[in-house]
């Protein structure tokens, strides 16, 4: 492990080789899943770690991608990279419509305004006529990749939504280490030195906004494509905090964080839930959050960095 | 015969934990139990496995599910399924990949009309049944004015178009509607309303716990006392066990079973509450019905392979406790007899689950709808 | 026009509910001076601060910078128009190292700030003109530090390189030496001494010997009016001066 | 009959009083919530499985014990407080020099452990609890029927959250109990008790919480979801009068009950929603809430 | 009389102190006695200590071992909101005005810890700054007025071992003399204080005795007579 972080790039190339070779063993549609809300939670991560935003409204957006995406595919007949390029823009144009609004706003004034507006979009999918309601959008068709490869077949699916991810997760990592991301930086660090050396922190907060969110509806729109269906959970609040946990459980701030964490919450979602222990789910999860939180603070990989920097330095 | 993986392997979606799980929940799934330990176990020599998982009214999570069980665990079919919308989008997933999906717990009659696929079943009751049996009934009492409160989603919708159908058609009128969240926890200002309609009758288009919260709120607003009826378009037991007789006697539902009826729904009932402390709803004896028709038609088909089995259950009429000589239609709605009751009032009452007065059986060919009027791409017009 | 004044007011008032905090004051800020503003507490200097900066919005009055009305202007705009203030408590990045905090500085001008599709490597070009600032204040050794294990003074002059490497016309101090032990104290007015040339600096500052120091012209401010102003000289002569603000230190301090 | 907006004003007068009678719970459990986010800095995600909490003790102290309304109105919120405090005790304290996402988190893992929890044990169809025999029958106040009890529940939420808002703007007490809010360590310094303090304002606030869901057991059911459903509501209303603000919090929990009364009549579809678009229109224009300070 | 109020009294005495924030040592070992009605001084660099160790003194640090005497009682062990009630006013660094609160709400804020203290009047009198702001909200006030009520509001209580921290702290030239003024009254009533400067000017002429403070221990105590040839030894401390 040490040798590996030491150098990144064996790092990235034995994760990579992991990823390739996962659907061998484990269920396709599961780790298509965990990468959505990887790539979901990193995004997220993108302003809550990096720019010290905290939305409390992000499910807006995985959902925008999703349904505009589902719409496109079911009624328009577009190719399917099509829909998911419409699903992010539709979800982009969105954020910087919610950021225009609340990037003047800090801490939990911050949080109440993006989640009250995510609100309005919730009932927004669910009065409009297209989104189906409470029944969701369903039956999205997968299709075919450039006209070519089917995509019904979960191989060929989760190999497809593995690029997605890797050139989201990479977009991420070079805003993080960029011009930008050094602007960033210093208005987290201090806002108000920031501005008095000329920065217009709004319009750098904004388009770190605005990336989050298009990002995140990325995420929406593969999802959708790779469950055929879109639906109200993931306009719900609870989907705008379940992504607060992910990515704190994995670890704020933290490149890897949020995608251990939204492997964390989605494993226990789905293998728990059918265990003996079912009905305990909640339970369970809350435990976990509780312990996290009061032995664990800076989440799964943060931990495990402190503790290399700890015994290795 | 020929049995995929040598098993016969079910699966049981359910509402486990949220609003609808009382009336199916942990209780169906014991239901289902019941089934295997009665058909013994296994079937021809082969053996019969159960998952079971929690949908939590969510049509994401459910199709979710039963998407990994049918990749993963093979499994042949799958029985409970509650919220209308969940149902609807499993189903799609079933019809997809050419499983069995037998619903007791939905519902929409759209499941088997503009929703229908040849591949389920619609078991229990649905909303065209709960308005040609409650809503029929009350209009011919003399409820010709209605105000619907109704849930805001799919069910809730269906159910107030199968109603304004039925009273319009016998003379009645609807003043006015009212939609209300899904759930919502206060409907006084609801009832409020319906109260300044000045209808005769306030049909309740929910369920579950929306249901029992708009009834408390009715009485507690003296409604009844007022010269107006309520009208509970979908009522379980366990609702009326929970809410008490003294605030839902003479209310008057529609239901597709009551354990209090014949010898053979107190027999089952009975084996059924020494397990679970608990009478059954319709929906948990529905769960036990169709999964026993199911495991009747692989033993009689000798596979498990879908459909040689869906053929053999159509073939066969469903006559157990549940049902008497139900048959199941092309666009997959099982039709059997439905049941207008009333609650009892608290005198009348011998103990804690003698809750109903069966009023009258409505004939199935009655109760639901006929294939002439159905929108399903299956029926052949 | 006979004086070139970098920075004007014209009856610039600011008022509390009810609460006059500065009233009608007239500031002239002559270029390539260093202008102090001092006075009893509560006298109004860090309110007319906060003017001049933007953090506040005057009741009344106007705010001219190069001639041109800036009282309407944004803060970020003025930092960019050349008149860039100094925090009263330490402004620096605390978490990023010492020559990043300079480089933040210079970056704006590169004009990629926006681009987050680029490796921050590009911006290693800036890295040259942040050691020869951070040299100019003596900090060169410090380069790589994170800039919150200095010590406070050292902090002090960190932020000052900052401030110098937006080239400012005008430069607003806020209290420079408040909190610092004696060493600290002179070695920051050397620093000040250092960056004037050439530039205009308005201060605040209540440390008299500071002030005697530095100080080309002095306006005394007292119950948001100004009271006098003048040299260290003059306005340490003003008997109101002395009853309101500086008793019988004055003496000693200018020593 | 004259109409107000093609409404008759009966029908909108009993709206907007029945939108106070919600508005009277929305005071309650905000007032709790905005007191303990006040002294804490912890936003009290448990808030709603406490409310939660105050009807069950309720109900279960009614079916085991045979307590009545009356007595459990005084007891259940002293127990849910006292439970409060040992959670307060032994969990919270451990978080309130961390940023307060981290109390937000614990609080939320608290509230699912103990939702889980209820709906494991008892479902999740309501319970009914009778309204108490001295409070039912109901007044007809010409543009409606007004069931005592819930004149009962305005009367008597009027009188605690003002009281509250006494003690704290008006006396000693309060003055520390504000003091603490901003500067624990001083205040120890000063000789005032600040963890003593904290944990009692803690219990207070559950308790609040705690006796809202002892008044809404009677017409509402007594269910283990109740609460998780009023939260975010309840969150809004905060906000909106501006966070730390008793006086906010109170006023405008009336205000957002009259609010979504009158969406139920032009609008009923949008009514869980519209408190969110009010409180966007406000932080707009008053980004620190209605009644919050500037900072 | 009680032997509290001889003049040799022994009201402060600090043993070995050690103050930890966290994980970091700050303080290694502090000895300092301070005898009832004495002023003594702490004086160093920034971040020697000075601070912590009043802070460790009202049990404000994170953790803390060795003895501090308080009127000849161990507090250790006594927790923090208890040693105020020993007769202890401390006034803190960053002068902790509440924001909640408005001037007159501040100053009355502190319990009053033994009877003697000033009234309102009194402190109104000594800072009529004050008195024209009573109702303003206490951070609105400027910097300087709000250290006036931080140190203002200790006087209230009664308490008798006075603990400041950089009172002086951006306050006017006249303002300081006035505060060396009160201080001298102070003392003459026979309060105890201990006072943490910058302001050496201000300092020396009020003070009994100095202590030098250097990287959390004490380097040098200075006689107040011994001042003038121990000059040097300030300059390399403090370059004064
Ligand atoms: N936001 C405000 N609301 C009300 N009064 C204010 C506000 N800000 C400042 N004041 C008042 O205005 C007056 C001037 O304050 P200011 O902070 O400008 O004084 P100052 O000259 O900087 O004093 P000091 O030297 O003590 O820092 C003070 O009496 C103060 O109480
Ligand atoms: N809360 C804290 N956590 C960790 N270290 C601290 C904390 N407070 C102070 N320190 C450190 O303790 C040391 C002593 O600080 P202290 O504040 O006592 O110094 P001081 O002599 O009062 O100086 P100053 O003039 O800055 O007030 C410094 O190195 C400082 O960085
Ligand atoms: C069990 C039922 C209450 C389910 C609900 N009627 C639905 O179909 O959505
Ligand atoms: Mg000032
Ligand atoms: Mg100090």
């Amino acid at each position: 492990m040490i040798s590996k972080s030491d150098n990144p790039k064996v790092l990235y190339g034995v994760l990579l080789g992991l990823a390739i070779l996962a659907p061998l063993a484990i269920y396709p549609v599961f780790l298509m899943k965990v990468l959505c809300f990887a790539l979901f939670a990193s995004a997220f991560n993108l302003l809550l770690g990096y720019v010290g935003l905290l939305s409390f409204g992000h499910a807006a957006f995985l959902a925008t991608g999703g349904y505009i995406t589902g719409h496109i595919l079911t009624q328009w007949g577009l190719s399917t990279e099509l829909g998911i390029i419409f699903g992010t823009l539709a979800a982009t144009a969105l954020g910087y419509i919610f950021g225009k609004l609340a990037i003047r706003r800090q801490g939990i004034y911050f949080a109440m305004i993006t989640l009250a507006l995510a609100q309005l979009v919730f009932f927004l999918f669910v009065q409009a006529p297209f989104t189906g309601g409470e029944n969701g959008l369903q039956g999205i068709p997968r299709g075919n990749l450039f006209g070519l490869i089917s995509l019904q077949d979960n191989l060929s699916m989760y190999y497809f939504v593995l690029a997605i991810f890797i050139f989201g997760f990479a977009l991420i990592q070079r805003t993080i280490h960029s011009p930008f991301g050094q602007v960033l930086k210093a208005i987290r660090e201090n806002e108000p030195r920031a501005i008095s050396l000329g920065y217009d922190v709004d319009k750098y907060k904004l388009l770190a906004f605005t990336l989050s969110a298009g990002l995140a509806g990325l995420a929406g729109s593969t999802k959708s494509v790779v469950f055929q269906l879109a639906s109200l959970t993931d306009a719900h609040w609870h989907m705008s905090g379940e992504v607060v946990l992910m990515t704190l459980l994995g670890g704020v701030g933290t490149l890897f964080g949020p995608v251990v964490g939204a492997a964390t919450v989605v494993s226990l979602q789905n293998y728990l839930a059918q265990g003996p222990l079912g009905s305990w789910v909640t339970v369970i999860l809350g435990l976990i959050f509780v312990i996290c939180v009061l032995a664990f603070r800076s989440g799964i990989v943060g931990e495990i960095q402190k503790f290399m920097r700890k015994n290795f330095e | 015969g020929q049995y995929s993986d040598d098993e016969i392997r079910v699966a049981y979606l359910a509402d486990m934990s949220g609003t609808y799980s009382a009336l199916s929940g942990p209780g169906g799934l014991e239901a289902a139990k019941m089934a295997i330990e009665d058909i013994g176990g296994s079937i021809n020599g082969k053996k019969i496995t159960i998952v079971s998982a929690d949908d939590q009214n969510k049509p994401d999570i459910g199709a979710n599910k039963v998407r990994q069980w049918i990749d993963v665990d093979n499994i042949d079919m799958v029985a409970g399924m509650v919220a209308s919308s969940v149902t609807i989008a499993v189903n799609k997933v079933v019809e997809q990949k050419n499983k069995i999906s037998l619903v007791s717990g939905s519902a929409a009659s759209s499941i088997t009309n503009e929703y229908c696929t040849p591949n389920s079943i619609h078991w229990v009751y649905d909303t065209y049944a709960l308005a040609h049996g409650t809503a029929k009934a009350v209009v011919q009492e003399g409820g010709k004015s209605w105000f619907m409160l109704t849930a805001d989603y799919a069910f809730g919708h269906a159910l107030e178009r199968d109603v304004e159908k039925v009273v319009q058609e016998n003379g009645g009128e609807i003043v006015d509607k009212v939609r209300h969240p899904f759930p919502t926890s206060d409907f006084s200002s609801f009832i409020l309303q319906a109260q300044g309609s000045g209808a005769q009758v306030i049909g309740l288009a929910n369920a579950g716990a929306d249901t029992t919260n708009s009834l408390k709120t009715a009485s507690e607003f003296g409604i009844t006392q007022a010269g107006q009826k309520l009208a509970g378009l979908l009522i379980f037991l366990n609702d009326v066990h929970s809410l008490g007789l003294k605030v839902t006697q003479g209310l008057q539902l529609t239901t597709g079973f009551y354990w209090d009826r014949t010898e053979e729904t107190r027999a089952w009932s009975q084996r059924y509450f020494e397990r679970t402390g608990r009478m059954p709803t319709m929906v948990q004896a529905g769960v036990y019905s169709s999964l026993m028709h199911y495991f009747k038609a692989v033993q009689a088909a000798d596979t498990d392979e879908t459909q040689a089995v869906l053929q053999q259950m159509r073939d066969t009429p469903v006559n157990d406790f549940f049902a008497q000589n139900g048959k199941i239609r092309i666009d997959g709605r099982m039709v059997h007899d439905m049941y207008l009751a009333e609650v009892k009032k608290p005198a009348d009452s011998t103990n804690e689950w003698d809750l109903y007065k069966v009023l009258r059986t409505i004939p199935g060919d009655e109760a639901y709808r006929p294939l002439s009027e159905s929108q399903c791409k299956l029926v052949q017009k | 026009m006979s004086q070139d004044f970098v920075l004007e007011t014209q009856g610039l008032t600011k008022e509390f509910k009810g609460f006059t905090a500065v009233d009608n004051v007239n500031l002239q800020v002559q270029r390539g001076h260093i202008h102090a503003l001092i006075g009893p507490n509560g006298a109004g200097k860090t309110t007319c601060f906060n003017l001049l900066t933007k953090f506040l919005t005057p009741t009344r009055g106007t705010i001219l910078f190069n001639g041109k009305d800036i009282t309407d202007t944004a803060p970020n705009q003025i930092a960019r128009l050349g008149m860039v203030r100094s925090f009263q408590i330490s402004a620096v990045f605390p978490h990023l190292s010492v020559l990043e905090n300079v480089r933040i500085a210079l970056q704006r001008k590169l004009g990629t700030s926006f681009h987050f599709w680029k490796s921050e490597r590009t911006l290693n070009d800036l890295n040259d003109r942040a050691m020869e600032l951070l040299t100019s204040v003596g900090l060169e050794s410090y380069a790589n530090t994170v800039t919150v294990e200095m010590p406070y003074g050292r902090k002090r002059a960190l932020e000052l390189a900052t401030t110098l490497a937006l080239e400012p016309e005008l430069m607003l101090l806020d209290e420079p030496t408040q909190g610092m032990g004696h060493e600290d104290v002179d070695r920051v007015v050397e620093l000040i001494k250092q960056v004037a040339v050439g530039r205009t600096i308005l201060m605040v500052e209540h440390n008299l010997h500071v002030v005697s120091h530095l100080s080309d012209r002095i306006t005394v401010l007292a119950r948001g009016a100004v009271l006098a102003e003048g040299d260290y000289e003059t306005v340490s002569a003003n008997p109101q001066v002395r009853e309101a603000y500086m008793g019988t230190a004055a003496e000693e301090d200018a020593a | 009959m004259t109409e107000l907006l093609g409404i008759p004003p009966q029908v909108l007068f009993g709206q907007m009083l029945i939108g106070l009678i919600n508005g009277s719970f929305y005071a309650l459990l905000s007032l709790g919530l905005a007191i303990i986010f006040g002294l804490l800095n912890i936003i009290n995600f448990s808030h709603g499985a406490q409310y939660m909490l105050g009807a069950f003790a309720a109900w279960l102290g009614l079916q085991y014990f045979g307590v009545n309304y009356w007595v459990a109105l005084v007891l259940a919120p002293v127990c849910v407080a006292a439970f409060g405090i040992l959670l307060e005790r032994t969990l919270l304290r451990r978080l309130y020099r961390e940023d307060h996402l981290y109390g937000l988190l614990l609080t939320f893992g608290l509230a699912l452990i103990i939702e889980g929890s209820f709906v494991h044990w008892f479902g999740v169809s309501g319970q009914p609890y009778a309204v108490p025999e001295s409070l039912q029958g109901g007044q007809n106040l010409g543009f409606m029927f007004l069931p005592t009890y819930r004149g009962w529940i305005i009367v008597a939420s009027l009188v605690v959250c003002f009281g509250t808002w006494y003690m704290i703007e008006r006396t000693r007490l309060g003055a520390y109990l504000r003091a603490g809010t901003e500067n624990p360590q001083l205040m120890q310094a000063f000789g005032i008790n600040v963890p003593l303090l904290i944990t009692l304002t803690y219990g207070y606030g559950v308790a609040l919480a705690a006796l809202a869901g002892v008044l809404a057991a009677p017409i509402y059911q007594v269910s283990p979801v109740m609460g998780s459903n009023l939260l975010i509501t309840v969150f809004a209303v905060v906000v909106i009068g501006g966070m730390g603000s008793i006086l906010g919090s109170i006023l405008t929990g009336l205000l957002m009950g009259l609010i979504e009364g009158l969406t139920k009549v032009f609008y009923p579809e949008a009514s869980s929603t519209v408190i969110f678009l009010v409180m966007i229109i406000i932080l707009l224009v008053r980004p620190a809430g209605l009644f919050g300070k500037e900072a | 009389m009680t032997s509290a109020n001889r003049a040799d009294y022994e009201q402060l005495r600090l043993a070995d102190l050690h103050a930890f924030y966290g994980e970091s040592h700050i303080l290694h070992g502090i000895d300092i006695k301070v005898n009832r009605g004495e002023l003594v001084t702490l004086l160093g660099r920034n971040g020697s200590g000075r601070t912590t160790t009043l802070r460790a003194i009202m049990n404000m640090v994170g953790k803390r071992t060795g003895s501090v005497m308080i009127n000849g009682r161990e507090t250790l062990d006594v927790p923090a909101h208890q040693i105020a009630r020993l007769g202890v006013g401390y006034c803190p660094e960053e002068r902790g005005i509440f924001a909640s609160l408005n001037v007159e709400e501040n100053l009355m804020l502190p319990p009053t810890v033994r009877s003697g203290g000033m009234s309102l009047d009194e402190i109104y009198d000594m800072f009529p700054n004050l008195y024209e702001r009573r109702t303003s909200q206490g951070t609105r006030l400027s910097g300087g007025e709000q250290q006036m009520l931080a140190m203002a509001r200790i006087l209230r209580t009664g308490a008798n071992l006075l603990l400041l921290d950089e009172i002086t702290e951006g306050l006017a030239p006249v303002i300081v003399q006035k505060l060396g003024e009160v201080l001298t009254q102070l003392k003459n009533k026979g309060l105890t204080i201990v006072l943490v400067e910058q302001n050496f000017r201000f300092a020396a002429p009020l003070a009994d005795r100095h202590y030098l403070m250097e990287h959390g221990t004490i380097v040098e105590e200075i006689q107040a007579h011994e001042l003038q040839d121990k000059m040097d030894i300030l300059n390399t401390y403090l370059g004064v």
